[in-house]
C-alpha cells in the first residue's frame, strides 16, 4: 500500500472555534490516494467539524490546507466540490419533494441542448446506471420523502460517489443502514480507492473500522492525537487514544434477578406494519428485538408507546390490561421510548439542552399554577449532563450546536429523567462513541438491577447479543424467532431475521 | 326559486355601491331599497368593497345578467369610468349616484352633488367661525381615494382664499376614528396650537374631538366633519362638533332608483338630479334627526 | 362520488391524484353555482371570471415561486400600485411607445423585487419583514410619485391591454394564460425551477450541493416583483387610470390562492396548476356570490367558509390514499 | 457605540444580549426622535405612545403565542371587530353590568379562537388558511350583527376602559401591562409555556414526549382570540363606538411587532419581551412621524425603512457575537 499512495491533501494546524468551544486546535493530518483514512474520536472530538472545514461549509480560523501541493481555501461547498471534494453528511438532508434522481443531481442537472431545461430522461438514466454499478435497487423516479431512512442514506452515498471526486468524505454513513447495505458500501469504497482516489471515513463502529481502514487518525477534544496504519493498532489502543484511559468491557452485562412480567403484549396488529405480535417482558430483564432494517421493529414499539395505537390486540402492564392511546398515556404508565431518529422525533433543535432534557419531566416539576420548579429542574438536568458526560458549553446551549453523538445523549437524558419503569430504546447507541456507549449500557444494567424493564432494538449484532437476556426476532412484521441468552447464535438469529426474505427467494 | 333572474314583466336594476362598510352608503341603500319596493322593481345589489376594479367586474356581471338598468355609486372617479363605458357599450342605461365618474357625460343621469362642494362647505364654515384667521389641520381620508381627493380640493379651494388661515398639519386617518384619535393626540402633545380641525368624514372628526376633549381643549378648537351620521348629529347637538355636512343619502338612493326605473321603462329623464349638501349646525339640527 | 372520480382519473396518475381533491372541490363549487344561477355557465360569464381572476392570478403565480422557496411576498399589492402609476405616467396618448410603457412597468416591478431579494438573500432578513417594509415603502413611493392623485388620460393602446379583446377573448386572459404556461414550464422543466424546490425543501442541502441559494432566492423575488409590475399594468389599463392606492391588500388574495392550491407555506412543495385552481376558486366564488346577489356581509361568511371547506375536502381526499 | 453598550450590559447575561440589538435599535430611534422633536420625551407623550400601542400590543402578545407554535393568526383584526360590536351592543347605559359586557367580548373572542384552534389542531388545516377563512367569516359576522352600522350610545362605565385614567395613567396602559406580565410569566415559567415552545420547535418530538400537541395548539388560538376580544373592548370603548369595520388589517401590525421582536415565523423561538419592544417600536415610529408632521406619503417610506433598518441592526448585533 504505502509505496503507490502519494499524499493528496495536507491539513496543517487547523483551528476552528465556536462560541464557547474550541472545536479544532492545531489539527494536522495528511491524506493519501488509494487509501481509506478513518477519523475516530469521542462525540464532539471535532471530526465532523474538520470535514466541514474541508468541504467548504465552515471556514477555519487559522491553518493551511494543501491539495495536491497547492494552498487552497474553500469559501463555499461549491468550490470544494469543484476541487474534487465530496461529502456525505452525518445528518441526512434530503429534499423530500424532489425525486431521487433530482436529489442526486441537484446543482449539476443534465440539460437539453445546452438550454437550462432539465433532461429528465438522461438524469434518470445516469442515476440508474450508477445504482446498478454500485449495486443498489432504488427507482430514481421515486419521491425522496417516500424512501426509508436507509434508502435515503444509500442515495446520499450514491450522490457523493457520482461526483467522482478525488476525495470522498463519509461521515458516519453506516449509522442508519443494515449489515447487508454496509457490505455493499464497503465494496463501493474499495472500488473507489482502486481508482486512485482517497476516502475519508468516520465511524464509531470498531469492527467496521478494522474492516475498511488503511489508516486511522484519532482526535480528542479538538486535538490531533495520532495517525496509525490500521494494521498497527489494536482496538484497545485506539480506545485508549480516544478516551485517554483504558476501557475494558464493552458489553458489561451484569446478572440480575429476573422478576415478574411487567409488560405483556397479545396479538398486537397494525395493518401493513406488523401482525399478531405477542411477547412479554419482565422486571430486571433486557429484552432485545433484532431484525433487519424495515422489519417493523420501530413501528411495533411506537405502537406500544401510543404513537400509532395498534388496530387490534391487547396490552397488559403488571398484569392489568391497559389502553394506550397516546404517548402521554404511555408515559403516565411509566414507559419511556428513546426513538431512533433524534432529529425527527427526539429533539427540539431550536431549544437548549436543559429544555430538551426536562420536557417530559416538566409535569412532575410543576408547582402551584403549574409553574416549573426551576431549581429542581436545573439540578436534575445538571446531574444528567454529568452522568452522561454530555459535552456542551452549558445547559443553556442550543442542542443544534452539539455534535451528533452528544445530541443523542441529550435524548437519552430526557427519558432517564422521566424515571420510567419500562424503558424502550430504539437504536440507542447509534452515533455515540465507545465511552458513551459503555455509559448507556451501564445505565441499562443499573436499570434492570433496580428491577425495571428494558426493551432494546439494535441493528448491531454484538451489542444486542451482548446486552440482552432474551431476544425476539422480527421479520416483515412477524415474530420469527425467540432466543434465551444461552441459545444466542448469530447465524440462527440472522436466519430468523431473513426468514421471510429467504422464503420469497426460494 | 328566488333566482329567476330577469323575468320579463319585472324590471331588474343592478346596483353597485362603493363600499358597504360605510355608514353613509348604507343610508343610500336604505333609500334605494324603500323606493324600489314602492316601485316594484327588483334590485341586484353588489358591494364594491372599496375597489374600482371590483365595481367594473360587478358591472360586467350585470351585463351578463341582462339587467334593465344600472345604478353606479362609483368608488373612484377615474377608475370606475370603464364600468360606465362597458354598460353603455352593452346598451344598458346607467344612473350614477352620490359620487362622480370622469366620463359622467355618458351616463343617463347623475344624482347627487360633487364631493368638492362638501369640502368647500366645511372649510367655509370653519373659515367663517375663525373670522378668516387661525391655524387649522386637515384629517384626510385614505390617500388617493376619490372622496379624499375631491374633499381636499374643496377644503383648499376655500382655505386658499384666506391668507391668514394657516394649515399647520395634514395627515391621513383612513376614515378611521381610532386613527384620527391617535393622530390628534400626537398633534396636541407636540404643542401644535390649533384653532380648528377639518375631518373629511364624521368618524375622523369624532375621533379628533375625543382627543381634544381629553386634552381639555374643547373650547379652543373647532371640529367639523362630513356625512351627518347619527353619532355626529348627536355630537353636534351636544355642542361638541361644531357642524357636519349632510348629504341626503336616502334621497339620493331613492332618486337614483326612480330614474333608473323610468329610463328602463323608456321614459325620458333629466340628466341631473341635484341633491345638494346641507350644512348641519345646532340651529338646523332638528331637521336631520 | 369520490370513488367514481377515482375511476375516471386513473389512480396510477399520481400527480393528478394529488391535486384531485382540490379539483373536485372546485368542480363541486362550479356545479352548485351553475344550478343556483343559470347565468353562471354562460360563456360570457366564464370569460368574465377569467378576466376578473387574471390580476390576482398573475400575482399568485409570482407568489408561488416565492412560497416554494419558503418565503413570502407581502409587497405585491404595493408594487402593483407603483407599476400602475409609473406605467400610466408614460402612457398618455402620443407620448411614448407602448413597448416602452410596458417595460417601464415591468422594470420598476423587477427593480423593487430585486431590492426585496437583496434584503432577504444577502442581508438575510426574514422575508416577512423585508417585504412588509417594502409594502409600506412602495405604497409611499406610489403616493409621492403621483402626489396622491391618480394618473389619468391614458392612450387607447394602453387601454387595450386591460380592456381589449382578441377573437372575443379578453386580452388579460391571454396575458394570464401566457404567464401560467411559462411559469409552469419554468418551474417544472428547467434547472432553475428544480432549484427553487431544492432551496425551499432543504436550503442547507441545496447549499451543500453547490447551489448559490441566495441567487435563487433573489430571482424568485424578482419574478414576483416583475409579475406584480405586470399586474399593475393590467390593472391600471383595466380601470384606465393609475391609482396609487390600487392593489391594497392584494397580497392576501394572492397568498390565499397559492395556499388553497396546495403549496405549503414552509416551502419545498407546490405547483402552478394548484395555484391556478386556487385563484380560479376565489374568482368563481366572488363571481358566483355576486350573481346570486348574496348580501355582501353574508358573502364574506360564505366565502370564508367555502375556502375552509374546499381545503378541508382536499385534505380528506389526499389523506385517504 | 456597540462596544460601549456591550460593556454596559454585561455580556455574560446571554438573555439580554440576544435582544440587545433590537433594544439598541429601539433606543436609537427614540434618541433621534427626542432630538428632532422636543415634545417626544414629554411624559404626556410617552403615555400617549403607550396608550396608542396598547391595542396592537395586546394583539401582538396573543400572536406571539401562536407564532411560537409555528402558526399564524390572520383573524385577530376581524375578531377584534366582532368583540367590539358584541360588547358594545351590551354596553348601552344602564342595560347590563360592566362585568357581563366585558365577559361577552372576551367570550366571543375566545369562542372564535377556539374554532380556529379546532380547524388547525384537529382538522389539521394550515393555520394560514383556517385563520384567513375566519378573518373573512368574522368580519362578515360583525357586519351582519350590526347591519353594517356602528353601535353607539355606550355607557360611561364602558368608556372608562379605553378612556379612563388611574393615577394619571390611562387605563389601557394598565390593561396592556397586565397582559404583558401574565403572558411573560405563563410563557416563561409555566409548564404550558414550555410546551408551547416544544410544539413550535419540533411538533413530532413534542408528541413523542407525551405532549398533547393539538391541545396546546388549540389553546394558543384561544389565547389569541381572547386577547383579540380584549383589544376589541379597549378599542370600542376608546372611540365610544363598536364599528364592524374596526381592526381591518390589524393582523399585519401585530405580526410585524412579533417578528420585529425576534420571534421566528417558523416557530419554536420568541419572547414576550421582544414582542413588547416590537410593538413599542411601531408605536414610537407612528407617534414620532406624526409629531414631526412628516407628510403622510413620506411617512410610509420612512416607516418601512425604519422597520427594515431596525431589524437589520438587530441581526448585525447578534451575528457579531
Ligand atoms: N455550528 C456549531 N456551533 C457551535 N458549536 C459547534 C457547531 N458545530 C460543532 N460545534 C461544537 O464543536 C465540537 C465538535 O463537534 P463535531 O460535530 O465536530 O464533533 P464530532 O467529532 O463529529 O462528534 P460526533 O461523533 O458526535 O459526531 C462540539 O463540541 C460541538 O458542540
Ligand atoms: N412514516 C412512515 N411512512 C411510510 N412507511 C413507513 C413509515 N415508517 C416506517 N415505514 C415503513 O414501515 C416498515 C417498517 O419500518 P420500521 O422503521 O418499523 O423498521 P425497523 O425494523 O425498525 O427498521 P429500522 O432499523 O430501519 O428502524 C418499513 O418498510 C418502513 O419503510
Ligand atoms: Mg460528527
Ligand atoms: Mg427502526
Amino acid at each position: 500500500m504505502e509505496n503507490n499512495s502519494e499524499t493528496i491533501l495536507e491539513m496543517d494546524n487547523i483551528c476552528k472555534s465556536f462560541p464557547g468551544v474550541k472545536a479544532l486546535n492545531n489539527v494536522s493530518i495528511k491524506f493519501k490516494k488509494r487509501t481509506v483514512h478513518t477519523l475516530m474520536g469521542e462525540n464532539g472530538a471535532g471530526k465532523s467539524t474538520l470535514m466541514k472545514v474541508l468541504s467548504g461549509i465552515y471556514q477555519m480560523d487559522s491553518g493551511t490546507m494543501r491539495l495536491r501541493g497547492e494552498d487552497v481555501i474553500f469559501q463555499t461547498p461549491a468550490s470544494a466540490l469543484n476541487h474534487g471534494i465530496a461529502m456525505v453528511h452525518q445528518e441526512l438532508s434530503p429534499i423530500v419533494d424532489l425525486s431521487v434522481a433530482e436529489n442526486m443531481f441537484v446543482g449539476r442537472e443534465p440539460v437539453l441542448f445546452k438550454l437550462p431545461v432539465i433532461n429528465r430522461k438522461e438524469m434518470n438514466k445516469k442515476a440508474n446506471a450508477l445504482f446498478e454499478e454500485i449495486g443498489i435497487k432504488i427507482d430514481p423516479k421515486r419521491r425522496m420523502g417516500d424512501l426509508s431512512v436507509a434508502e435515503m442514506q444509500m442515495v446520499e452515498i450514491a450522490k457523493a460517489i457520482s461526483y467522482d471526486a478525488e476525495i470522498l468524505i463519509l461521515d458516519e454513513p453506516t449509522s442508519a443502514i443494515s449489515d447487508a447495505e454496509v457490505s455493499v458500501l464497503f465494496k463501493i469504497i474499495r472500488n473507489y480507492t482502486q481508482k486512485n482516489k482517497a476516502v475519508i471515513y468516520i465511524s464509531h463502529k470498531m469492527e467496521e473500522i478494522f474492516q475498511i481502514s488503511d489508516e486511522i487518525t484519532v482526535l480528542r477534544d479538538g486535538e490531533f492525537i495520532g495517525t496509525n496504519p490500521a494494521s498497527d493498532v489494536s482496538e484497545k489502543e485506539l480506545i485508549k487514544m480516544m478516551v485517554g484511559r483504558n476501557l475494558n468491557e464493552i458489553f458489561p452485562k451484569t446478572e440480575t434477578k429476573i422478576g415478574d412480567v411487567s409488560l405483556r403484549v397479545e396479538n398486537l396488529s397494525l395493518s401493513g406494519k406488523f401482525s399478531n405480535i405477542s411477547f412479554e417482558a419482565r422486571r430486571g430483564e433486557i429484552l432485545g428485538i433484532a431484525g433487519l432494517m424495515g422489519a417493523g421493529r420501530s413501528e411495533l414499539v411506537e405502537s406500544i408507546f401510543g404513537v400509532h395505537p395498534p388496530e387490534s390486540g391487547s396490552l397488559y402492564i403488571n398484569g392489568k390490561e391497559v389502553k394506550i392511546r397516546s404517548p402521554e398515556d404511555a408515559i403516565d404508565l411509566g414507559m419511556a421510548l428513546i426513538t431512533e431518529d433524534r432529529k425527527l422525533t427526539g429533539l427540539n433543535l431550536k431549544d437548549s439542552v436543559k429544555n430538551n432534557v426536562s420536557i417530559v419531566f416538566l409535569k412532575k416539576l410543576a408547582r402551584a399554577f403549574s409553574v416549573v420548579d426551576k431549581g429542581r429542574e436545573v439540578s436534575s438536568v445538571e446531574e444528567l449532563i454529568k452522568k452522561l458526560s454530555i459535552k456542551t458549553p452549558s445547559r443553556n446551549t442550543n442542542v443544534s450546536s452539539l455534535s451528533g453523538g452528544n445530541q443523542q445523549k441529550v435524548v437519552i437524558a430526557k427519558w432517564l429523567l422521566s424515571d420510567p419503569n419500562i424503558l424502550i430504546l430504539d437504536e440507542p447507541t447509534r452515533g455515540i462513541d465507545v465511552g458513551a456507549k459503555a455509559e448507556v449500557h451501564k445505565l441499562m444494567n443499573q436499570f434492570t438491577e433496580e428491577g425495571k424493564t428494558v426493551i432494546m432494538i439494535s441493528s448491531e449484532m454484538p451489542e444486542i447479543m451482548g446486552m440482552s437476556d432474551r431476544l425476539l426476532v422480527l421479520s416483515e412484521g412477524k415474530l420469527t424467532g425467540h432466543f434465551q441468552r444461552s441459545e444466542f447464535d448469530q447465524e440462527k438469529i440472522l436466519a430468523c431475521a431473513m426468514n421471510h426474505i429467504e422464503k420469497e427467494s426460494n | 326559486g328566488a333566482q329567476d333572474e330577469t323575468s320579463n314583466d319585472q324590471i331588474t336594476i343592478g346596483v353597485t355601491y362603493q363600499n358597504m362598510q360605510n355608514e353613509f352608503i348604507l343610508s343610500i341603500q336604505d333609500g334605494l331599497r324603500a323606493k324600489a319596493e314602492e316601485l316594484g322593481v327588483k334590485v341586484i345589489e353588489q358591494d364594491g368593497q372599496g375597489s374600482a376594479e371590483k365595481q367594473i367586474s360587478q358591472v360586467e356581471n350585470f351585463i351578463i345578467q341582462e339587467v334593465d338598468a344600472i345604478v353606479l355609486n362609483p368608488f373612484d372617479k377615474d377608475g370606475c369610468a370603464p364600468a360606465l363605458d362597458k354598460a353603455v357599450a352593452a346598451g344598458i342605461p346607467v344612473i350614477v349616484v352620490n359620487a362622480m365618474v370622469s366620463n359622467i357625460e355618458k351616463a343617463n343621469a347623475y344624482v347627487g352633488s360633487e364631493d368638492v362642494v362638501a369640502g368647500e362647505m366645511e372649510a367655509q364654515y370653519i373659515a367663517d367661525l375663525l373670522g378668516g384667521k387661525g391655524n387649522v389641520a386637515i384629517i384626510h381620508g385614505p390617500n388617493g381615494h376619490s372622496a379624499e381627493i375631491q374633499r381636499t380640493i374643496g377644503n383648499k379651494n376655500v382655505l386658499g382664499k384666506y391668507p391668514d388661515i394657516k394649515i399647520l398639519a395634514e395627515q391621513t386617518a383612513n376614515w378611521s376614528r381610532i386613527e384620527a384619535l391617535n393622530l390628534v393626540e400626537n398633534w396636541l402633545t407636540s404643542g401644535m396650537e390649533l384653532n380648528a380641525i377639518l375631518g373629511q368624514n364624521d368618524e375622523m372628526a369624532l375621533g379628533a374631538y375625543k382627543a381634544i376633549e381629553a386634552a381639555g381643549k374643547q373650547n379652543d378648537i373647532f371640529v367639523i366633519g362630513i356625512d351627518a351620521i347619527p353619532d355626529a348629529l348627536q355630537s353636534v347637538e351636544d355642542g361638541k362638533l361644531v357642524a357636519t355636512v349632510f348629504q341626503d343619502a336616502r334621497g339620493q338612493g331613492a332618486g337614483a332608483v326612480e330614474l333608473a326605473y323610468k329610463v328602463a321603462n323608456g321614459e325620458s329623464i333629466p340628466d341631473l338630479l341635484n341633491i345638494p349638501f346641507i350644512l348641519v349646525t345646532k340651529e338646523n339640527l332638528a331637521e336631520f334627526k | 362520488m369520490t370513488a367514481i372520480l377515482k375511476n375516471i382519473f386513473n389512480i396510477s396518475n399520481k400527480k393528478l391524484l394529488k391535486d384531485y381533491g382540490l379539483v373536485l372541490a372546485f368542480m363541486g363549487i362550479c356545479l352548485v353555482l351553475s344550478i343556483l344561477s343559470p347565468s353562471f355557465i354562460k360563456p360570457a360569464n366564464l370569460l368574465n371570471i377569467l378576466r376578473q381572476t387574471s390580476i390576482n392570478g398573475i400575482l399568485a403565480v409570482g407568489m408561488t415561486f416565492v412560497i416554494i422557496t419558503g418565503g413570502i411576498d407581502l409587497s405585491v399589492g404595493s408594487i402593483t400600485a407603483v407599476a400602475a402609476v409609473v406605467a400610466s405616467s408614460f402612457a398618455h396618448p402620443g407620448e411614448h411607445s407602448i413597448v416602452f410603457v410596458i417595460f417601464s412597468g415591468l422594470g420598476v416591478g423587477l427593480l423593487l423585487g430585486f431590492i426585496n431579494g437583496l434584503f432577504i438573500a444577502k442581508a438575510k432578513l426574514a422575508p416577512f419583514i423585508a417585504t412588509l417594509g417594502m409594502m409600506t415603502i412602495a405604497r409611499g413611493m406610489a403616493l409621492v410619485y403621483t402626489s396622491g392623485r391618480p394618473v389619468i388620460n391614458l392612450s387607447d393602446q394602453y387601454n387595450y391591454i386591460g380592456g381589449g379583446y382578441i377573437g372575443g377573448i379578453p386580452v388579460p386572459v391571454y396575458i394570464y394564460g401566457l404567464v401560467v404556461i411559462i411559469s409552469f414550464f419554468v418551474l417544472r422543466f428547467t434547472v432553475f425551477g428544480r432549484r427553487v424546490y431544492a432551496v425551499g425543501g432543504n436550503e442547507l442541502s441545496a447549499k451543500y450541493s453547490g447551489i448559490k441559494t441566495s441567487n435563487i432566492k433573489t430571482l424568485v423575488y424578482m419574478i414576483s416583483g416583475m409579475l406584480s409590475g405586470l399586474a399593475g399594468i393590467v390593472l391600471s389599463s383595466r380601470v384606465m387610470s393609475g391609482n396609487p392606492s390600487a392593489g391594497t391588500s392584494y397580497e392576501l388574495d394572492a397568498i390565499a390562492a397559492v395556499v388553497i392550491g396546495g403549496t405549503s407555506m414552509t416551502g419545498g412543495v407546490g405547483t402552478i396548476f394548484g395555484t391556478v385552481i386556487g385563484a380560479l376558486m376565489i374568482g368563481v366564488i366572488n363571481n358566483g356570490l355576486d350573481l346570486l346577489n348574496v348580501s355582501s356581509y353574508f358573502q364574506q361568511i360564505v366565502k370564508g367558509s367555502i375556502i375552509i371547506f374546499a381545503v378541508l375536502m382536499d385534505k380528506q381526499a389526499n389523506s385517504k390514499d
